[in-house]
């Protein structure tokens, strides 16, 4: 089963739209209630990255079902600058990383699974999974 | 609290009950930020969500009151949980600062330079897998023609194994021209480092030397990698290990000391095992493989042979180094 | 999130709403406790909290239940800085075992071992105000009866300072016999420390020997505190200083370099700072008070000497150092 | 005005005891909720150290009024085995320290003055106050 739907990032109303979308589709997997806020968190932060930094991009949304295991993908993908210190920017606990807790390693504890493909120059892709307990 | 960041609440909470819209839901994750960076705590939100509430519901209020308080009862340990979070990035930070100078202080310490000894060309990469590496080379030149190179990794990262090598450097600066025999050297350092360290505390080292004169290349080992020696009449590679404990281990300790003599296009690799162990997706990265990139640029200067050994390597483990990464090269000119 | 704590919860809850009893808010709290433990994060408490409200009031679900996901939303991020929070902890607890691990190797790398020499006595205190102490003592004895002494206070504390301190004594082990006096000495340290060093970091130095043949007491300074010299015959006190720059700021330094010749019963007494700029709740503490306690104590041995003047000056700041605290008494027998 | 309260410690019930205490003097003083939570947070974790580490000892609250200045001070005293590095006590995130941000600086964070006295062998005494604001 191959379930993708997605919204494109230029205005900070497609943020809420991305977020929509992605709480929708949470509800509708299944997910809990807390569950729910969290992947939305996870893909407004994640729209939020491109809209602050590449500009524009694209906020994909998967269902997945394989293995009898109910889940969910986002993949966030954008040609902006890229990332050139991946290491800095997934390390915790920096005050100037804006917001405890929050940004990249914020994404990836509210997350099951969490990759991030950048290219200096080139752009950024970062696919992260939840799955249904 | 201040007033206003109460009231933009307030108005959120009533604006989101009447519609349940996403924006507004957007917009509370916005000022929980704020919030956050304003160190108002989880159990200020709590009340504030309650005073809120209560307004919206005024009817509600005696009943669902003594709930909320409960709530931030719940949530005070919540609070303090972050608190301690706030003060703690703030020693982090501090922390940081204080390995970052002496991360520099090291490098300024630890400084070497490559010695010019004629008809040898020499090559040097050393890139350190986290902050402060725990491989060490040392160059020292001797008067009468002679390149002495100490290639060492120190068990252990960081800072004490920061001052482990301090301990080589002054140590090899103790040195007199001479006594820069290999077995000399490694006993000498041998019994500085046992005397001066923990028993937890053990350093692989090569030492080896190139005289220009006669044109031999004399080398000993305390439990270090084998070196490479290249042969270029022969196009074949072997293996230079001699036997030695690991530094640190015993005070008294018999070192091997052999030699070779280098011909022309002849090049010598002394190496760290975070060279020989890279890993990749598929496990190890063969010696062969190695071995093939060494022959490819067997007559480059030694610079290019091991910047471009890095390079690809680096590139085959993924750009992360599990282990400092170490290289060496003689060549005879 | 374990249905068992939900439950527990929401007994709890019941309870308080019915009976409002401090019994319960005490449970709440180590409830909480327990929840902040099993990494339990705020948002789930909320949630908790809201199934257990609508279980107590089924009729207001419909009325409240979105004030509740509004709430969810806001204690994401409070979650968050939590996670970070618990993640950092371990991370600082790994250092803080690499720094115990470096302050260990720097105490065994900069040990030192008092001179035996004829005829005079040495006492020593060195106490850090923090983990790693930024004040330096080394010591060297010379075979023909000379005791030499450095004693310095390096610029900030922690690592930087540590490496900073095996310059000193890699340069003072370094020195021959024929190359102690104190002139050589702070020019050579001056040197490596000018060479090897940030322009940000200095160190201030007193350099002392005393040679038992002459019974003379050589010495010079680099910015350091003047020593103090006791005149047993006259019963006073005198200052030992010498004109010369704190090590690092430049190359070519001239250290002024004087003597004195103790006599029976004369003490040197070499400190730094944080001897003399102790503070109390009053203020500084006066010299004076120093000066008498040394009076009272002239007559014993140089080591009961230093050790009282350490407990009284400690005792007096309230058990505590506000910075390293060092003492070096050299007394003629 | 001197106005002190007491309750002495010995079993968990008197912990429950102190808090009450603690919060109704805190309302009759015109503390908020959250204050009035805070300052009996602040009792509870003194209370509790008594009776975990000396086995008995004492709370006292005192309303203070000075030059229009009102506020609460706590006084937990006991004569238990003291404490021997105060350093360290007063140290934070340690995960060692039994419940993130709790314990002594966590009492020192609910209030705004605080002060320890110990002596190894002798006792403990630690003073603690709140003003209103
Ligand atoms: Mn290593
Ligand atoms: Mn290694
Ligand atoms: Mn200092
Ligand atoms: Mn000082």
């Amino acid at each position: 089963m191959n379930n993708r739907s997605s919204v494109e990032i230029f205005t900070e109303w497609d943020i809420v739209a991305a977020r929509q979308l992605g709480r929708n589709e949470a509800k509708n997997s299944g997910f809990g209630t807390v569950d729910q806020a969290r992947i939305t968190t996870a893909i407004s932060e994640l729209a939020r990255n491109i809209y602050l930094y590449a500009g524009k991009g694209k906020i994909e949304i998967e269902r997945l079902e394989t293995d009898g295991m109910k889940g969910m993908t986002i993949i966030a993908s954008d040609e902006g600058p890229g990332i050139p210190d991946l290491r800095r920017v997934m390390e915790d606990g920096f005050s100037t990383s804006g917001g405890l807790g929050a940004g990249m390693p914020g994404v990836k504890r509210l997350m099951d699974d969490f990759k991030v493909e950048s290219e200096v120059g080139k752009g950024t892709t970062i696919t992260a999974t939840k799955w249904l307990r | 609290m201040p007033q206003e960041v109460g009231k933009q609440y307030s108005a959120l909470l009533q604006k989101y009950i009447q519609h349940e819209d996403e924006t507004d839901l957007y917009a509370a994750q916005q000022v929980s930020r704020k919030f956050i960076e304003k160190k108002i705590s989880p159990e200020e939100v709590i009340s504030l969500h309650k005073t809120s509430v209560e307004e919206i519901f005024p009817e509600l209020a005696v009943k669902i009151g003594p709930s909320y308080d409960f709530l931030i009862e719940v949530m005070i340990h919540y609070g303090l949980a972050l608190m301690e979070h706030q003060s703690l990035i703030r020693k982090q930070e501090a922390m940081q600062i204080e390995m970052d100078v002496a991360v520099k202080v090291q490098d300024m310490l630890l400084e070497t330079s490559i010695p010019k000894v004629e008809g040898l060309d020499i090559g040097l990469v050393s890139k350190p897998a986290k902050k402060m590496s725990g491989d060490y080379v040392y160059f020292i030149e001797q008067k009468d023609g002679e390149a002495c190179v100490a290639v060492a990794d120190v068990m252990g990262k960081g800072l004490p194994a920061a001052l482990c090598m301090s301990m080589i450097k002054f140590g090899m600066d103790s040195l007199r021209s001479s006594a820069t025999e290999p077995q000399h050297v490694l006993q000498v350092i041998n019994q500085i480092v046992e005397k001066s360290m923990d028993d937890s505390m053990f350093i692989s080292m090569f030492y080896g030397k190139f005289d220009k004169k006669t044109c031999e290349f004399t080398y000993g080992s305390a439990g270090h990698e084998p070196a490479l020696l290249y042969r270029a009449d022969e196009d074949r590679f072997i293996e230079l290990d001699a036997k030695g404990l690991l530094l640190g281990i015993r005070k008294d300790v018999d070192f091997q000391q052999k030699s070779v003599e280098m011909s022309s296009g002849d090049f010598i690799v002394m190496l760290t095992d975070g060279v020989t162990e890279g890993r990749n997706a598929e496990g190890f990265i063969e010696e062969e493989v190695i071995l093939d990139m060494l022959r490819t640029m067997k007559d480059r200067p030694a610079q290019q042979i091991v910047d471009h050994l890095y390079t690809e390597l680096f590139k085959m483990q993924n750009y992360m180094l599990h282990d400092d990464f170490t290289l060496v090269l003689f060549k005879k000119e």
